[in-house]
């Protein structure tokens, strides 16, 4: 469907928020007492920021729940059974205010969990999902969306992408027809562009993602891995803080004779995740683990997935106890 | 409340108190019945692990005992034992975890009436104190939370 | 079957043989009907095996899909599903999940001769194979299969040793590790490699079909090629540790290669422009 | 940060060691740690308030003692994590070059095990002043405001593990959380198996940690779970009259015992 560009002000913002609050999952950030940015379900307008730079977490959870039930089963020797989750249950969910990076980051995790055989946990949520993003206009030295082929206000993966405007109102951008059912429900909070410019914060390319990506297809056995990885310390924090890290692990958890297969986020930091039971293991050591990591992104997804494994959101650095800054590694990888 | 009968879970070592149940019971000294009693080679081997699961499993109360000092089969387990509760009692009191429902005590192979005693007072608290709900509903919450997504 | 593609066939145990102290083998049934009507498999795939309350765990279907009606598999006690697989009895139900993977490319194969090498627990993998080849014995010139082990009593499938032996058009030889022997074993007593080095077999229109723990693979390899064998006429598979099996759960694989989905059997050829990471 | 500079130059270029481990600037505000192996390339190491990771994690890491033989710049923490290290035959004391930075962030002469353990020793080592009040304040707390605090706390925590991986006593190749046969902490995250793990990861520490707050400080999500193994550290030296890594010798408080330890509890 065409784009169509309309202005919205501050407080018709409030009533649209409340009118979707009202009648369903709205899942939206706040700031918490300890300053950290975190995702709340309805929370009240007045705790709602439209001031963050990004999330602790990221949003993946709505459509890559950190644990997800994948069936329940009976174990009774030779009478055993399973009964399925029943996915129709499964809410539509509004995402309000996430910004482009985030909202970029949808159509990645679909490229995993679509290739080759549909997943219908990931597909279902996905269907679901209406996306009210909202342009960044502040940004801190972590950010890279520019080095990723994104933009501060790039609309991909939004339905309606929110920018604040000069005067403090914001230009809605309706980019789908979902965007377009959100809008239906109040028309008249949607008025004429005034003609205002639009704020965005500017955020500086640090590599080009081509280059690193051709750079990456001989680097495997380069030295660089060993030496940019002595501090990384085999957390999963980056994987569980990024918006498009999507391997997981599968458990049960039985209590009497009922329970459940689960699956849950898992992280290719851990030295323990490819570990054979025989004791072997493909990636014995640190450095080859962050290898995986960047060339999963940066190398194989653009290869398998036709897609860039990153939207440069910045998390991952933000959030490493060490400083593993995966901005800066990339650039240097791109001058190898 | 009145018809709200505790779970205990009683974590003993084979030696001296596991021996002294036998007694309370040879001896015919009634006691509560609300025991579930658990034998251990020794009370250093009965892991803080092991408390936890029992109340994540829905236990009101928990005993454990075993040897006294000194009395150990073999020398100096019980020894271990103790310094391990210390910590873990104020690892939990700290953590607001309810330690008025977890009995230690020394009870001997000799000490039949001591086990009824311990058993009978620690089941009378725990029936003052109701049942764990907070434990529970820490549990049970637990598993609302994987289903809220859906 | 519904669109969960987590959610695994119910299989009843059917059979059971105890091949070695710690390695079983598992007939399984499908309990539905109809799965077993849809179900199909080719050589090579594997698939997840399940016990409820443990988890899954990865392993080759290691019957011919020739025989229809059921699966086999063989595993070694080793971890937590495996151990509780261990544990079932016959009439007990496991999960199963599959096939996935690519397969042995038996089609290319006709017309040729066979030498298959494996070694230890390896040979389950490679039953699968050596079973639909010979189904279609025909369709192949010789069929040699040299097996290893480190004893006597490691040697799996013995029933069927003994069949392949008896066999006049598959020559089988038999080796275990020095030591390994007992006062009555009439096989070879050797190394894989070194048994393989003193049979010399031509690579003239041969395909060799290699499984193996590393150790075995890195010392045949080299007599391999001194035979002759060209890189695309030696097949191996590669085992990863996997949770999914079809290519989302992101651990199996090797370079930008799903062990999974690309794999598991691998002409040398293609292993030789993996990176080292398996 | 001169005098830090040209002694890991000096201990570099007369090759007694092969790495030295400090802290270097990073591209944002933040620093991180170094590993210097060329002498040139010594002007990079810094000392600033910004320098906060405890290095001494990296003395048990394969790859780094790969390097060879290590020269690690240590506050007050460190060179206990290292005391720590050698009680439980992790790392050799001789194996070591210790860069002791004194509380006012000037290079010590460390020449040995002795004179560290002197100057640990001579040092204030109960928990940090601005853990001491947090504290204090959540020991004011009733029992049931405790346990929701915590429990509201532990539901954020993803299991990264950011705390254990941050920890120099953390060193196993093989956590508790990774045994599965039983398993006894569920992989997946909740509230109540996040708190079972973190009661778990507390007494595992109980009279091994060495108050240094990197827990704490490395979890993405900002748990106070440093608070779990100080209140522990209180209530080691308050039970036993011990600190963790003062000395060399020392066995872990709770594999061992003194035949006439005090508790109350007990019936």
């Amino acid at each position: 469907m065409e784009t169509t560009r309309k202005s919205i002000r501050k407080q018709s913002l409030e009533k649209l928020y409340n009118l979707l609050s009202a009648s369903r999952k709205v899942y939206a950030p706040v700031i918490a007492p300890d300053k950290q940015v975190e995702y709340k379900y309805n929370p009240d307008f007045a705790e709602v920021t439209f001031e963050h730079i990004r999330s602790t977490l990221s949003v993946k959870n709505v459509v890559f729940p950190k644990v997800e039930n994948l069936f329940f089963y009976s174990n009774a020797k030779t009478e055993s059974t399973i009964t399925d989750i029943d996915l129709n249950k499964i809410p539509e969910i509004v995402l309000w205010g996430t910004h482009p990076c985030d909202n970029a980051a949808f159509d990645i995790l679909r490229s995993i969990f679509s290739w080759d055989i549909n997943d219908e946990f990931f597909s279902k949520r996905f269907e679901k999902l209406v996306v009210i993003g909202l342009s960044c206009h502040l940004s801190d030295e972590y950010c890279f969306c520019t080095s990723v082929g994104l933009t501060p206000n790039s609309a991909k993966g939004s339905d309606i992408l929110l920018s604040r405007l000069q005067n403090g109102d914001y230009q809605a951008e309706i980019l789908t027809e979902k965007g377009n059912g959100i809008v239906t429900l109040s028309p008249e909070l949607f008025e004429p562009i005034s003609g205002e410019e639009v704020t965005v914060t500017e955020v500086k390319q640090k590599f080009n993602h081509e280059q690193v990506t051709v750079k990456l297809a001989s680097a495997f056995e380069n030295r660089f891995w060993i030496e940019n990885s002595l501090r990384c310390i085999g957390c999963g924090a980056c994987a569980y803080v990024c918006p498009t890290c999507a391997c997981f692990d599968i458990q049960d958890e039985t209590k009497g004779k009922n329970g459940k297969r689960y699956r849950s986020w898992d992280s290719c930091g851990f030295g323990l995740f490819t570990l054979h039971t025989s004791g072997h293991n493909p990636r014995q050591v640190q450095s080859q683990r962050w290898r995986q990591r960047i060339m999963h992104k940066f190398s194989y997804m653009p290869e398998r997935n036709e897609s860039l494994g990153c939207v440069g959101c910045g998390r991952c650095s933000s959030g490493c106890p060490v400083d593993m800054n995966i901005a800066e590694q990339l650039e240097a990888l791109q001058n190898i | 409340m009145s018809d709200f009968e505790p779970k205990v879970v009683a974590f003993v070592c084979n030696w001296c108190t596991y021996a002294g149940a036998d007694l309370t019971g040879t001896s015919r000294i009634k006691y509560a019945s609300n025991v579930r009693i658990i034998r251990f080679p020794c009370t250093g081997r009965i892991d803080f692990m092991l408390l936890l699961k029992a109340f994540a499993n829905g236990a009101d109360g928990i005993i454990v005992s075993g040897c006294h000092p000194n009395d150990c089969h073999y020398t100096s387990g019980n020894f271990h034992a103790k310094r391990r509760w210390i910590m873990f009692k104020e690892l939990m009191d700290f953590m607001g975890i309810d330690m008025n429902r977890i009995t230690f005590s020394w009870v001997s192979a000799a000490e039949g009436a001591k086990w009824a005693d311990v058993v009978n007072t620690t089941v009378t608290r725990i029936r003052e104190l109701g049942p764990y709900v907070s434990y529970k509903e820490l549990v049970n919450k637990s598993v609302e939370e994987e289903v809220k997504n859906e | 079957m519904s669109d969960n593609i987590y959610k695994p066939y119910l299989m009843e145990i059917e059979n059971i043989v105890e091949e070695t102290p710690d390695v079983r083998t598992f007939r399984l049934k499908f309990k539905n009907s109809d799965d077993a009507e849809k179900f199909s498999f080719k050589a090579g795939q594997f698939g997840e095996y399940s016990v409820f309350g443990e988890g899954e765990s990865t392993f080759c279907v290691a019957s011919s899909p020739t025989r229809k009606g059921y699966i086999e598999c063989t595993f070694r006690k080793a971890g937590r599903v495996t151990n509780a697989l261990a544990n079932l009895e016959m009439g007990d139900t496991v999960g199963f999940r599959g096939p996935y993977g690519n397969t042995f490319p038996i089609e290319q194969w006709e017309g040729k001769n066979l030498l298959y090498i494996a070694g230890g627990i390896a040979l389950p993998p490679m039953r699968c194979v050596i079973w639909n080849t010979i189904d279609l014995r025909d369709k192949y010139k010789d069929i040699t299969i040299i097996y290893g082990a480190r004893s006597v009593s490691d040697l799996v499938y013995k029933q069927e040793l003994k069949e392949w032996e008896e066999r006049p058009d598959i020559r089988l030889i038999t080796t275990v590790d020095p030591g390994g022997q007992t006062p009555e074993w009439k096989g070879e007593t050797g190394f894989v490699p070194m048994v393989l080095e003193k049979l010399a077999p031509s690579s003239e229109n041969t395909v060799a079909i290699l499984c193996g723990p590393p150790v075995m693979i890195k010392f045949t390899m080299p007599v391999l090629k001194k035979l002759g064998f060209q890189d695309k006429d030696i097949y191996t598979t590669l085992e990863n540790r996997m949770k999914c099996g079809f290519g989302k759960c992101g651990r199996c694989n090797v370079g930008k290669v799903f062990v999974c989905k690309d794999g598991p059997v691998f002409s040398y050829e293609q292993i030789l422009l993996l990176p080292e990471e398996f | 940060m001169n005098s830090l500079i040209t002694r890991a130059k000096e201990l570099l270029e007369n090759k007694s060691v092969q790495v030295v481990i400090g802290y270097e600037a990073g591209p944002t505000s933040v620093a991180r740690p170094a590993f210097i192996t060329d002498p040139a390339k010594a002007g990079t190491l810094i000392y600033d308030e910004r320098c906060v990771q405890n290095l001494a994690v990296y003395l048990t890491k394969p790859e780094v003692k790969h390097l060879g033989k290590m020269a690690i710049v240590a506050t007050l923490p460190v060179m206990r994590s290292i005391m720590m290290l050698i009680s439980e035959q992790q790392i050799f004391a001789d194996s070591i070059v210790v860069l002791g930075i004194s509380a006012d962030g000037s290079l010590l002469d460390i020449a040995d095990v002795k004179v560290m353990q002197g100057y640990i020793e001579k040092s204030d080592l109960g928990n940090p002043e601005k853990y001491k009040e947090l504290l204090a304040e959540l020991n004011k707390l009733s029992p049931e405001e405790r346990f929701a605090f915590w429990q509201k706390e532990l539901s954020k925590c993803i299991k990264c593990y950011a705390c254990r991986q941050a920890c120099p006593m953390c060193y196993c190749t093989r956590c508790t959380v990774e045994v599965n046969q039983p398993q006894w902490i569920p992989v997946q995250s909740n509230t109540h198996g996040n708190m079972e793990w973190h009661i778990l990861r507390a007494m595992h520490l109980a009279g091994r940690c060495i108050s240094c707050g990197e827990c704490g400080r490395a979890c993405p999500v900002g748990i106070p779970c440093h608070l779990l193994t100080m209140h522990l550290v209180d209530q080691v030296h308050n039970y036993f009259n011990v600190y963790a890594g003062t000395s060399e010798k020392m066995s872990s408080v709770l594999s061992t015992f003194e035949p006439n330890d005090k508790e109350s509890f007990i019936i």
